[in-house]
């Protein structure tokens, strides 16, 4: 559903899982770092990365993007980072050239921007937004939803009557999903702690490539088959990250 | 996401603290209820919930459980709220992704939402996520929140900072959603939009209808001096 | 998006989590069993099932609908049953009035009263049977999907093309939901174990009233937060069933 | 559901084994591959699968990595494909639900489905799941996988027990999907719909062109002697 697709060619990569070096390898999706999963990422793709706020950001990917430099980038974020961390950092750099997200409170640099007119930006309601990405990556092309009647989100959209009037979205995808998990094995299965989930599953569907980053690459068989929250069919590359912030905005402890 | 710093103007002093705001909203939930807490002023009535009533606070960054908060040794960078604030959980939580976040919220399993608000009208639209060429914010979850919840409560100071009414005949700022209001609760009152009018539930403490702004817009209900009066409401809606 | 719905009173609970009598316990979800549980299951019905052929069936509570004898149900499982079991139960002793399903292959009970007029059914194709419950109960309230297009599944459905020719399909909803778990505890949370899950975690939010019966009742913060494949705001009562069968279709061995 | 009786018919004699056949496709099937097996035919494809090719079998009944079956000792009720039969599974295997399964299926996620089939048409065009007044089965998954799989084969006997052929100018049968096949695969050869004939990609040993039926829907293709050259086309549909 994007113009632009990322080359179907994948770098090198190396799989712990056979220990040989690239091409002998069973599954082929583990990478040593941010550097050689994203190799092709290119100026001008249309990036989504999970996240709500701070919690749960691909930050050595981010970090990549930072430092490759590629630009022209539409990203597709629930915040677009916030307080100048996360993605924000893209923002001051000049490399974002559209972004769609259904928050940007706390990240004066999007607020700038927009208002110097250097971005165009799309505001989605959240449940919308997830689930136009949901829909993205599972073949679902549109869906009628009551979120958004009778408000500007509404504009130039088809509304119906159900029960109640709805307004119909159209399904969201990208050229790459960059990710973040706690832990993830060499086939791309991923487990995420906490309230770090939040869009990561659903990204990682509706990208032709999902680069995912995990604190703890573990061996195959290592997460309960039962309780993997993405599964690694939809993980075309993975790579183990260091040095995380894992920044909490609002930091409030329990009164004594 | 930071709470507001509580002010001193003429306004803000008749009424409830915005502690006893918290309390009096606290016990109008019902029990059991799945509440969704909005950033803001309603964050903070989930330090008065009693925790018998075994209310489920639900956030929609995809966590249903949220109780207190960390002490320094369990404070969590992956457990926070909607408002990216550090929160702690009960026994019985979930976390999930978004998706299935907003399927609760969307598809009328959240029981309650009380979310703060810029305007409301008599009509029970609400307006809280822009005010255009000042300020961007962006909606968020709260235009699923008014749409999906089963209920719908603004918890608001009654005017803004500049003293202007938030309870108005029609909103002028964007909106979140048409017709979506039950309850608005504010430091002077209980409040219900009944389509022409804002009938007054029940009044804050030496608050009387004449404090409350144009006198065409307010009118006297049916007495309902209990918060358990204004928590049964919340079921039928 | 039924006509009938279930009444909002529910039986009487016992809450194991405060040891008190009904009325006084937290969460009120728990009942001592499918009879208890089921009580207000009217005849004319329209009832979810979980499970994939008789993998992750309510056994329990189907063996109860069967006691109760209600009738005109309106049944809405992947496969209504299978060779004599599960669901077919109430095909057999003539329960049911209208089945939605994607697949009744081995089910020569369905076949026969179908052929016989006794029954009407709706076949639905299984991913979009399953998106039809997610969506009923995720309040989207139709979506597109390529599925079927060109084929007797398109008779009478709007056909719209995005990147491809796209049907329109409802949302599909329930009074009851009636759902197998491996684990759950007094909230409603429930784990499904290995490929029992199926449609069970759908259909809970699809329903009314979900009843889950689980094989192990264990106390609340005994399953991992986020490992709960079914949150409990979407199951109003759950019981713990015994004596389950949990019979094998096909059981095929390796060759020695 | 049960694997189709061996038969002795004229026609079952000549070409590939049932054995033969299955270990022919699973050579095809590009390594790394996600594939989807049919009921019937196309399951017992999973028992010639080389597992230095890493395939992963998706059963969309809600299981990534099947692979082979279990014993007595590992035997699981909850362990089952989507023919209802026990299953093991591999390292990296992943359980999920009904609604996740097909959004693998329709997002395009599952690199090949190998189904069976009734009737295949010149256009690719599939009908496997319906005999009008005759048998009541049901489409199951069949429709979604032609519809989203990145490519379909469909591999099934030549003709049918009555000895009709299965591959037709037009398909007389209730649809599964319309110009969704890409290869097929009989106990004759490799076989793909060019919406006018079927072109020959290969035959199996002592079958000729002459064998295959009506001489006007067959041609011979370019050489393809190679189960290797079958597979890499999978990966360009």
């Amino acid at each position: 559903m994007t113009a632009e697709r990322a080359p179907a060619h994948a770098p090198e990569a190396v799989d712990p899982e056979c220990g040989g070096p690239s091409g002998s390898g069973p599954f082929l999706k583990v990478f040593a770092d941010a550097a050689a999963a994203l190799t092709d990422l290119h100026s001008g793709a249309v990036v989504m990365s999970g996240g709500f706020g701070l919690c749960g950001i691909p930050e050595c990917s981010i970090a990549e993007l930072l430092r490759r430099g590629v630009r022209d980038l539409t990203l597709i974020s629930n915040n677009i980072g916030n307080r100048g961390k996360g993605l924000a950092q893209l923002l001051k750099s000049g490399q974002v050239r559209h972004a769609i997200c259904s928050y940007v409170g706390g990240n004066p640099d999007l607020e700038a921007q927009f208002f110097a007119g250097e971005l165009t930006l799309e505001l989605v309601p959240q449940g919308t937004f997830a689930e136009r990405i949901r829909a993205g990556g599972a073949g679902i092309r549109a869906f009628f939803t009551p979120t958004g009647v009778g408000t500007v989100v509404a504009e130039g959209k088809e509304v119906r009557d159900f029960d109640r009037p709805c307004l119909l979205e159209t399904g969201l995808r990208a050229d790459f999903a960059l990710i973040k998990a706690q832990r993830g094995d060499a086939y791309g299965n991923l487990w995420f702690k906490e309230s770090a989930r939040n869009f990561s599953p659903l990204m990682a569907t509706a990208a032709t490539v999902t680069v995912a980053e995990v604190e703890e690459l573990v061996p195959l068989g290592t997460l309960p088959a039962e309780d993997i929250h993405c599964p690694g069919i939809f993980v075309q590359r993975i790579y183990q990250g260091s040095h995380y912030e894992n920044a909490i905005e609002y930091p409030i402890l329990r009164s004594p | 996401m930071t709470h507001p710093p509580s002010s001193d103007t003429q306004a803000m002093r008749r009424g409830w603290s915005d502690a006893a705001l918290a309390a009096e909203v606290a016990r109008a939930i019902p029990p059991r209820s799945v509440v969704n807490l909005g950033i803001g002023l309603p964050t903070q009535v989930a330090e008065y919930l009693d925790p018998a009533a075994c209310i489920m606070i639900h956030s929609e960054n995809g966590l249903l459980g949220v109780e207190g908060r960390p002490t320094q040794a369990t404070l969590s960078p992956t457990r926070i709220n909607a408002g990216k604030e550090s929160v702690d959980v009960r026994l019985g939580a979930a976390y999930f992704d978004s998706a299935l976040s907003f399927a609760m919220i969307r598809g009328g399993h959240v029981n309650l939402a009380i979310l703060g608000g810029m305007q409301v009208d008599v009509e029970g639209s609400l307006a809280n996520w822009s005010v255009p060429g000042r300020k961007l914010t962006g909606m968020g979850g709260a235009m699923d929140l008014v749409t999906g919840a089963q209920a719908v409560w603004v918890m608001m100071r009654h005017a803004d900072r500049s003293g202007a009414p938030k309870l108005l005949a029609r909103c002028t700022l964007p909106l979140t959603g048409v017709r979506v209001v039950q309850r608005i609760i504010t430091e002077l009152g209980w409040f219900s939009p009944n389509g022409t009018h804002f009938e007054a539930l029940s009044l804050a403490p030496g608050v009387t209808l004449c404090d409350l702004g144009d006198p065409a817009l307010f009118r006297g209900g049916q007495a309902l001096p209990s918060a358990s009066g204004a928590a049964s409401g919340a079921s039928d809606l």
